[in-house]
């Protein structure tokens, strides 16, 4: 820990350095805070961008209960025996969130739901979902962060906002660094922007690709094509509404960089199409391939939702939708994702953690996530509208900020974070721990018959 | 034998166990003790259905089972009749016998089918006949008749297989398609066929086709005249006359695959 | 004062900076009211800056408030607002066997309530 | 008295007649083929009939042309599995593995190259041989299979569309070389008989009569004084040498013959065929009808003439 | 707990201190052999059953990055083969690359109770020691690659030798490490800097290659010598894959000199032929070099058909292989560091290529002298699933069957080899060498591979069985670390409190100084965050300590 005192006149000064924002999925690690430990505020986030800053300075220890059963405050050991019921009484529970937490807190949610025959899923299934259901399809080359900073010559972010979802991508991994094999920064390479509207982001951008909304894939598509050699086509423009010699000139560009790049974001899982999309444009940086050295990367968002993608996936085999009701992990997404379950009305009991479904989630599922149906628990680190609306409320630390633990970088880096203060709060770890074990006991105890061999 | 849905099912019930294959040859005693999943509790299959010997060698089942997954899953042999609604996963696996449902279906039909005929007399969900995520092949054999709308996806990946859609199919109809044919009456969404390596998707409506799609010509492919008679003599889906001696437009494709697919799109 | 859009949420800063403060906050709720329109849908549905508009969809409808942008930065005919529980209730929950709804390029029916507070000029801002 | 006694036919055991036509009490000897229907339309039935003729072309007896072949029917649009003209061809030929053969080499030069045609098989059979599956090399990769109600085709790609043709086509073990004679006192009343005969007999189906317009003049018969020949003229039969050949089978009052050849699917087929074709030719001025036999020692099946009429 | 077991009556293997077969009683208590426990001690009859060590698998892809890249990229095959819950065990998804709970699970109902993780990027291994938490019963280590770590090829090219040892030593500590891996040295640089090359040779000096692969493997042979590893650099060579191959590995041995090396799933390392054109068997000539060096150690990475996925970090090799069937392909190159490459792949018997590189595995098993220096390995699930070591027993044990087996395979492949002269059966002790012992051997692990006092009491106990498949799929007993898991083929016990194998030399602190600068300038996370706290060892890391040694024989 390299937190130290560093001014003798304000005792209760401390200084974190290297601490991690894990706001967003870039996961700055060069975060120096600066922390009154009176106050328990931290007073400055050095380095950290608009959003870091606002994810920093805003965490304040509220005064408010710890567990709640239907609004009224109770103990916290009360509140986790009455959770692990809920789920064990439940005949098609489910676990959603997870993305804003650490991954010693997320590795306890698959053997929960494994013991209670529910089903797991993250924040995952509404962000790059589609983007796993693609990678599951056609593969991805990929990289780390760093050697884009090093080596890409060649920059494109496609359907995605990063200097307002992302602000530092561009400083510290993708535009301006100097790396290794590209001394210059911005100079050395070229940035490609494509999107519908034309953002903050396309600012920054050497080429901006105004594309028809809706019409990302047929673009891809397109340059796929081109790929095995077939020329673009002439009605270029009113297919995908960029001109047929800019998407030439852009072709030529990836196919002869030296190392190229692209970053892709909800632009493209989100619109229709989905996992085509996402699909497309990794299948178009494979075969960039036969060219040059590419590859492609989903901008992710939320701080850690791509660590609770890889716990699921160690433990499950699936990233995400995984369900256990008959004693193995099944994975469908559609047939055991949350906003499904909770649209056709299937999840009798439903556990969030680290997230707010009902702010974010469609209407039909919000309506029936807060109905009778459905008993709900919260598991959270802020008053939501979900923890407001759940029966079970449990209030946590926030990681990075209270606790440490590991969080995974967009690009799958896992970083230790360093806590700034501590929280009267119990961290996820502890609550989820002990949920875990309650309802091993009590999963023991109910004695459920398990298969032994395949059915279906 | 006979079944009947008497207590609707409160959160998704799996029911592969109900095949004319293992109910028809068991007593009725024996079937109500059948082993089902209600959610993740193990339930009899008395709980939700009434069983009657009808005497009959097909199964009958009867009543509402938008949640009930996995009817007539591994199916290899014999009929089944339902009348009702369908969940997911109708004819999972299925390699032989016949399905015939009167009612709507879920998402997920006849995943990796490689026999058998389905025919479903309203509409259906996602995916229907598609490979299962990450797996390049979906169904590779059998025939699915759907008389009403199916949504996205319709034969994602497949082989061999035969797919009439009577009303309109969503977008992405015939992806990655490996081989078969997919015949779609009514309007089709976006992006059909896209990255197909091989088969035959035919349209009777105006489509919006991929740039990766090359245009071939006009005619009257003498495997349709076939393929309709077939259809005409074995479904009841009716064929207008002006398709069977129609022109089609012939359009191959997927060009960042194989490019051996095509699109016949019909020429009024 | 009626007309039809179609709606692009997503991701910005200030909803980023809002969500940290508290989604209960205020700052949050205004940030995720906020509806930007290109300048030319601006003028043909006779909107300015700061109005109070409803739109709509056969999921549910919401209030929010109109913005304008210059030229260019968003293509005519659709709108943009910050991912919060307005653009939620347009949402289907419909997920196409992705586990994704189409929460970007839905069809809406925007129509205008009442006249903004506050006055404000009619050329959007430079930066929006 | 000399010559009468020189024209003496020779004694027969004789006890049927129809029209007076006498009726050899004898039998036809037919041997077992294997045979293939094929299915051919087109367009119109112009282009049909141009592919059946050709198909069918030079495809009299096995003995020269390795298979026999002909039209078996015409087929009206709702007959066809495509709903357009047709026919309908049987080719006959002595095993399993040359039918295959002769359909390969047959289909690809005379269908496949005709304008707008497409080819089926005709036979519902276990026993298959690959044509299609053979054929669509011709495509050089181009070609798309497609299966309906478990058949599989081939659509091969040409300069009017494709080419359809079955994979596999039925193959079935069944009779040749079914047959029997017209003697007469002359060329045209007997030739008349001929006429009216392979008429009838064309509304048989799953026969033909492989011969041009149904009749064989040079009927045959099994080896020949020439050690490399197989067959040659049926000396019993020829008239003109009558006088010369020991045992002739040519009655005093008969001055021609001709034989009529026919293939059929079945032994049924071919019973029915010259059942039909005997009743037809027989008339006050065809004298006998009688049917070739090598004593039983060719082929597995015996048509009994009495048992035909 | 009673926390003492008594195994009598069972015919015991433990090759490492010479009982070959003998029948003797084995005791337990705390979790360690000892010489007597009291009478309350649990009694195992293990009458008719063969008793041996818990298996040691030296070589296998089971935690990390691209394993659990790999896991996410087969959702189509984990369908196939569910790993379901017991009581005592949780579920999981198997397939040829398995979750992390049926990992566990699997390997400890074949009798292994140690898995050593043979590729970790340093960046990533934080993943790789989170992941082996999560994968039950086996004790785990890992190898870390550094050949191709940018700033260590600096510190070789500019003969900094002194801080070239410490910054390594470093790296092992910082990351947790068990010894160095070098894969396919020196192509990084072309693969990811010049439009997707590889190295051609491994004294490659084109304008593509900052470095000859030799110097970096002579130089960490050197470092690992001094430091006196436990075990010696793990290499993957050069060309691996490649037609004519075999010399390349014959030469990196003869680089090694006289100083240890261990040469990993060399069969994919023993093809001669014309580059480009079909492969022929170099077994001969590999075998040959092995059995006449004490200081070569290596594992045999066999060839099994069916399902298999690449994941190496060979990324080159894995791009080319894509492109037979353009099948789905991850690319995934880690700054600095290393690059990977996956591919899900399917090993046929009828493929000419395929079933010489079975046949030269097998090869490699039988003409080797020494069973101790060579290792049961599938380099899975590069080769196939570990899954598969029952099966390979067996055709190491029964020439009958391998015959059999040979006439189902691609007859051209099958006569262009002399597997069908190999009359060689291995014996059950041979057996326990080449799983236990002798991987125990090779990786300095004084308390594993054997039943001597003071071992850990990791035992397996097997059913005596004719075929030797059946019986090395199913141990009837496993005792891990002193406790009872597996009683008559079932769990009776969930066991997690694993440990991670590591090594921990001493370095200077002061090499930091050096590595930081390289680091602010092309890492993309902070240098404060790259060393892995202890923390991540779960309080359950295990030091082996270090002792410079010419082979295995030595103490």
């Amino acid at each position: 820990m390299s937190a130290a005192s560093k001014d003798n006149k304000i005792v209760n000064e401390k200084i974190v350095e290297n601490a991690t924002c894990t706001f967003c999925g870039c996961c700055c690690d060069d975060i120096t805070l600066t922390v009154d430990m009176d106050k328990k505020v931290i007073t400055k986030a050095q380095d950290a961008c608009i959003l870091g800053k606002a994810w920093f300075l805003n965490h304040v220890i509220e005064d408010k209960p710890i567990a709640r059963i239907d609004g009224k405050e109770v103990a916290l050991d009360d509140a986790i025996d009455e959770a692990a019921k809920v789920l064990m009484d439940a005949k098609f529970p489910i676990l959603y969130g997870m993305s804003d937490t650490i991954c010693e807190a997320q590795r306890q949610c698959a053997p929960m739901m494994d013991d209670c025959g529910g089903t797991i899923d993250t924040t995952t299934s509404v962000c790059h979902g589609p983007s796993g259901m693609a990678f599951q399809g056609v593969g991805e080359p990929s990289m780390t962060l760093g050697e884009v900073k090093n080596r890409a010559d060649f920059v494109m972010y496609w359907g995605g906002n990063p200097a307002e979802a992302h602000p530092r991508h561009f400083a510290r991994y993708a535009v301006t660094p100097k790396g290794m094999f590209t001394p210059n920064g911005k100079d050395d390479r070229t940035v490609v922007i494509v999107d519908v509207r034309q953002t903050k982001t396309a600012g920054v951008a050497d080429i901006f690709l105004q594309v028809k909304p809706g019409k990302d894939f047929e673009l891809l598509w397109m340059l796929r094509a081109a790929c095995k050699g077939a020329a673009i086509p002439d009605n270029c423009k009113e297919l995908c509404g960029i001109e047929k010699d800019v998407v030439e000139d852009l072709f030529d560009k990836m196919k002869n960089c030296k190392y190229g790049v692209i970053f892709f974001g909800m632009g493209l899982t989100m619109s229709r199409g989905r996992h085509f999309n996402s699909g497309a444009l990794m299948a178009l940086a494979t075969d960039l391939n036969e060219f040059t050295h590419f590859v492609a990367k989903p901008a992710r968002g939320h701080g850690n939702v791509t660590g609770a993608d890889n716990v699921v996936s160690w433990q499950t085999g699936y990233p995400f939708g995984v369900n256990f009701s008959r004693g193995h992990p099944r994975f469908n997404p559609g047939e055991f994702t949350t906003v499904d379950t909770l649209t056709r009305g299937e999840a009798d009991a439903a556990i969030v953690i680290a997230s707010d479904p009902v702010a974010n989630f469609p209407k039909p599922a919000i309506d029936h996530i807060t109905s009778d149906k459905c008993k709900l628990i919260s598991i959270d680190t802020k008053q939501t509208p979900t923890s407001e609306a759940a029966h079970v409320s449990i209030q946590t630390s926030t990681y990075g900020i209270n606790t440490g633990g590991t969080v995974y970088r967009m690009d799958d880096v896992p970083i230790s974070l360093r806590p700034a203060f501590d929280s009267p709060f119990p961290s996820d770890l502890e609550v989820l721990t002990k949920l875990r074990k309650k309802v091993n006991e009590l999963s023991k105890k109910a004695n459920r018959p398990y298969a032994t061999k395949k059915y279906i | 034998m006979k079944l009947k849905l008497h207590t609707q099912p409160e959160v998704p019930f799996e029911a592969e166990s109900i095949t004319p294959g293992i109910i028809n040859k068991l007593k009725l005693k024996e079937i109500e003790k059948l082993k089902l999943f209600h959610g993740n509790r193990e339930v009899n299959l008395g709980d939700f259905f009434s069983a009657k010997d009808d005497k009959k060698d097909s199964l009958e089942i009867e009543g509402d089972m938008h949640m009930v997954k996995y009817l007539g899953a591994n199916m290899a042999e014999g009929e089944m009749h339902i009348n009702g609604d369908v969940g997911a996963h109708l004819g999972s696996a299925m390699s032989g016998g016949y399905i015939k449902v009167d009612g709507n279906a879920g998402d997920w039909i006849a995943p990796e089918m490689s026999g058998g005929r389905l025919h479903i007399t309203g509409n259906c969900g996602h995916c229907v006949a598609s490979a299962y995520r990450g797996a390049s092949n979906g169904v590779s054999g059998g025939e699915i008749i759907i008389e009403g709308n199916v949504k996205n996806e319709l034969g994602h990946g497949m082989s061999n297989s035969t797919i009439v859609v009577g009303g309109s199919s969503g977008d992405f109809t015939g992806v990655n398609m490996n081989s078969g044919t997919i015949l779609t009456f009514g309007e089709m969404g976006i992006r059909t066929g896209a990255g197909m390596k091989r088969g035959t998707i035919i349209c009777f409506k105006e489509l919006e086709i991929l740039p990766t799609f090359t245009y071939d010509c006009l005619y009257s492919p003498v495997y349709l005249k076939l393929l309709f008679k077939y259809l005409k003599e074995n479904t009841k889906i009716k064929i207008d006359k002006k398709y069977i001696d129609g022109n089609f437009h012939r359009w191959s494709g997927d060009s960042v695959e194989l490019n051996r697919g095509e699109l016949l799109v019909y020429y009024s | 004062m009626k007309g039809k859009l179609i709606l692009i949420p997503g991701r910005s800063a200030k909803q980023g900076v809002g969500l940290n403060k508290g989604k209960l906050k205020d700052e949050y709720k205004k940030v995720t009211t906020t509806l930007e329109v290109s300048f030319e849908d601006m003028k043909s549905l006779g909107l300015e800056t700061g109005d109070h508009v409803k739109i709509s969809n056969e999921i549910g409808e919401t209030n929010v408030i109109v913005k304008g942008l210059r030229e260019g930065k968003i293509p005519e005919g659709y709108a943009f607002i910050p991912y919060g529980p307005p653009s939620s209730c347009l949402f289907d929950g419909e997920t196409c066997a992705s586990g994704m709804p189409e929460s970007k390029g839905m069809k809406i029916d925007i129509e205008f309530i009442k006249k903004g507070e506050k006055k404000k000029t009619t050329l959007p801002p430079l930066n929006s | 008295m000399e010559l009468d006694k020189l024209l003496k036919p020779r004694k027969r055991k004789v006890y049927m007649k129809i029209n007076k036509t006498i009726i050899d009490d004898t039998y036809a000897e037919a041997f077992s083929m294997w045979s293939a229907k094929v299915i051919i339309t087109a367009e119109s039935d112009y282009w049909a009939m141009g592919a059946a003729r050709a198909m069918t072309g030079m495809a009299t007896s096995v003995i020269g042309c390795k298979c026999e072949a002909g039209i078996d029917l015409k087929l009206s649009p709702n007959e066809t599995p495509d709903g357009r003209p047709g026919y309908s061809i049987l080719v006959f030929t002595i095993d399993k593995e040359s039918l295959g053969k002769r359909l390969i080499e047959r289909i690809g030069q005379c269908v496949m190259t005709c304008p707008t045609t497409a080819c089926y098989s005709g036979f519902e059979s276990e026993e298959t041989v690959n044509v299609g599956g053979a054929l669509r090399y011709f495509g050089d990769g181009y070609q798309i299979s497609k299966k309906i109600d478990g058949k599989r085709f081939w659509r091969i790609p040409v300069f009017d569309g494709e080419f359809l043709v079955s994979e596999k086509f039925g193959v079935k073990k069944s009779v040749g070389g079914g047959n029997f004679y017209i003697l007469g006192n002359n060329v045209t009343s007997c030739l008349e008989a001929c006429y009216d005969a392979v008429k009838e007999m064309k509304k048989v189906e799953n026969v033909i009569m492989p011969f041009p317009k149904g009749v064989v003049r040079s009927g045959s018969k099994v080896g020949s004084k020439y050690k490399d020949l197989v067959a040659s003229t049926n000396h019993a039969y020829c008239p003109t040498i009558r006088g010369i050949v020991k045992s002739s089978s040519i009655p005093s009052n008969v001055s021609t013959c001709y034989e009529i050849v026919v293939d059929g699917a079945d032994e049924k087929a071919v019973a029915k065929a010259m059942k039909v074709g005997i009743n037809a030719a027989a008339r006050e001025e065809v004298i006998q009808i009688t049917a070739g036999n090598f004593g039983g020692k060719l082929g597995q099946y015996k048509f009994y003439l009495k048992d035909l009429i | 707990m009673n926390n003492e077991i008594h195994i009598k009556n069972g015919l015991v293997f433990d090759p490492t201190n010479k009982i070959e077969g003998k029948i003797c009683d084995i005791y337990i208590c705390d979790g360690k052999i000892v010489d007597k426990v009291s009478s309350s001690a649990k009694v195992i009859d293990a009458k008719g059953m063969a008793v041996m060590p818990g298996g040691v698998d030296i070589h296998c892809h089971i935690t990390g990055p691209k394993v659990n890249l790999a896991r996410k990229l087969m959702p189509e095959d984990h369908r196939l083969d569910p790993h379901f819950k017991t009581k005592n065990t949780q579920s999981g998804s198997g397939g040829i690359v398995p979750s992390t709970f049926a990992t566990g699970y699997r390997y400890a109902t074949l009798g292994y109770t140690t898995a050593m993780e043979a590729a970790v990027p340093p960046l990533m291994a934080r993943h790789a020691l989170e992941e082996m938490y999560d994968t039950p019963i086996i004790d785990n280590g890992y190898y870390v690659l550094l050949g191709n770590n940018l700033f260590l090829q600096s510190l070789i090219a500019e003969g900094r030798k002194e801080e070239f040892k410490e910054a390594v030593s470093w790296w092992l500590n910082v990351t947790k490490a068990y010894t160095v891996k070098l894969v396919n040295p020196g192509a990084d640089e072309p693969w990811k800097g010049h439009k997707n090359l590889n190295v051609k040779h491994i004294d490659d000096n084109s304008k593509v290659v900052d470095i000859a692969p030799r110097t970096v493997i002579d130089a960490f042979i050197n470092v690992v010598h001094e430091l006196g590893l436990p075990h010696p650099p793990h290499i993957h060579c050069n060309n691996l894959g490649h037609t004519g191959n075999y010399d390349t590995t014959i030469e990196t041995m003869k680089t090694a000199g006289d100083r240890r090396l261990h040469v990993a799933h060399i069969q994919f390392n023993s093809y001669s032929g014309e580059m480009g054109k079909s492969p022929q068997s170099a077994s001969k000539e590999i075998t040959d070099y092995i059995n006449d060096h004490e200081n070569i150690t290596c594992d045999v990475g066999q060839v099994m058909f069916g399902k298999a996925a690449f994941m190496t970090a060979d990324a080159p090799l894995t791009y080319l292989l894509r492109g037979y069937k353009k099948q789905k392909w991850v690319n995934a190159d880690t700054e600095c560091e290393s690059g990977c490459g996956i591919l899900p792949f399917d090993y046929q018997g009828m493929i000419y290529t395929h079933a010489l590189q079975w046949a030269i595995g097998l090869e490699i098993f039988l003409l080797s002298k020494d069973p101790w220096r060579i290792v049961l390995s599938t380099d899975h699930p590069n080769g196939g699933s570990f899954a598969n070591y029952p099966l390979i027993i067996k055709l190491l044990m029964d020439y009958e069957f391998r015959k059999e087996a040979m006439k189902h395979v691609n007859q051209k492949a099958m006569n262009s080899t002399i597997l069908g002269d190999l009359k060689r059966e291995y014996t059950l002790n041979e057996i326990c060498i080449i799983t236990r012992a002798g991987p125990a051997k090779c990786l300095g692990l004084k308390d594993k591979g054997h039943l001597g006092k003071g071992a850990d009491a990791d035992i397996t106990i097997y059913d005596m069985l004719d075929d030797k498949e059946e019986m090395f799929n199913a141990p009837r007993y496993v005792i891990k670390a002193g406790q009872l898991l597996i009683e008559n083929h079932e769990f009776v016990s969930d066991y997690t409190d694993k440990k991670v194998l590591r090594v921990a030399p001493d370095y200077d602190k002061d090499i930091e100084k050096v590595i930081k600068p390289f680091f602010d300038d092309f890492y993309s996370i902070s240098f404060g965050n790259y060393a892995i706290n202890d923390e991540y060892l779960h309080g359950t890391g295990q030091v082996i300590e270090t002792k410079k040694k010419k082979s295995i024989y030595e103490n």
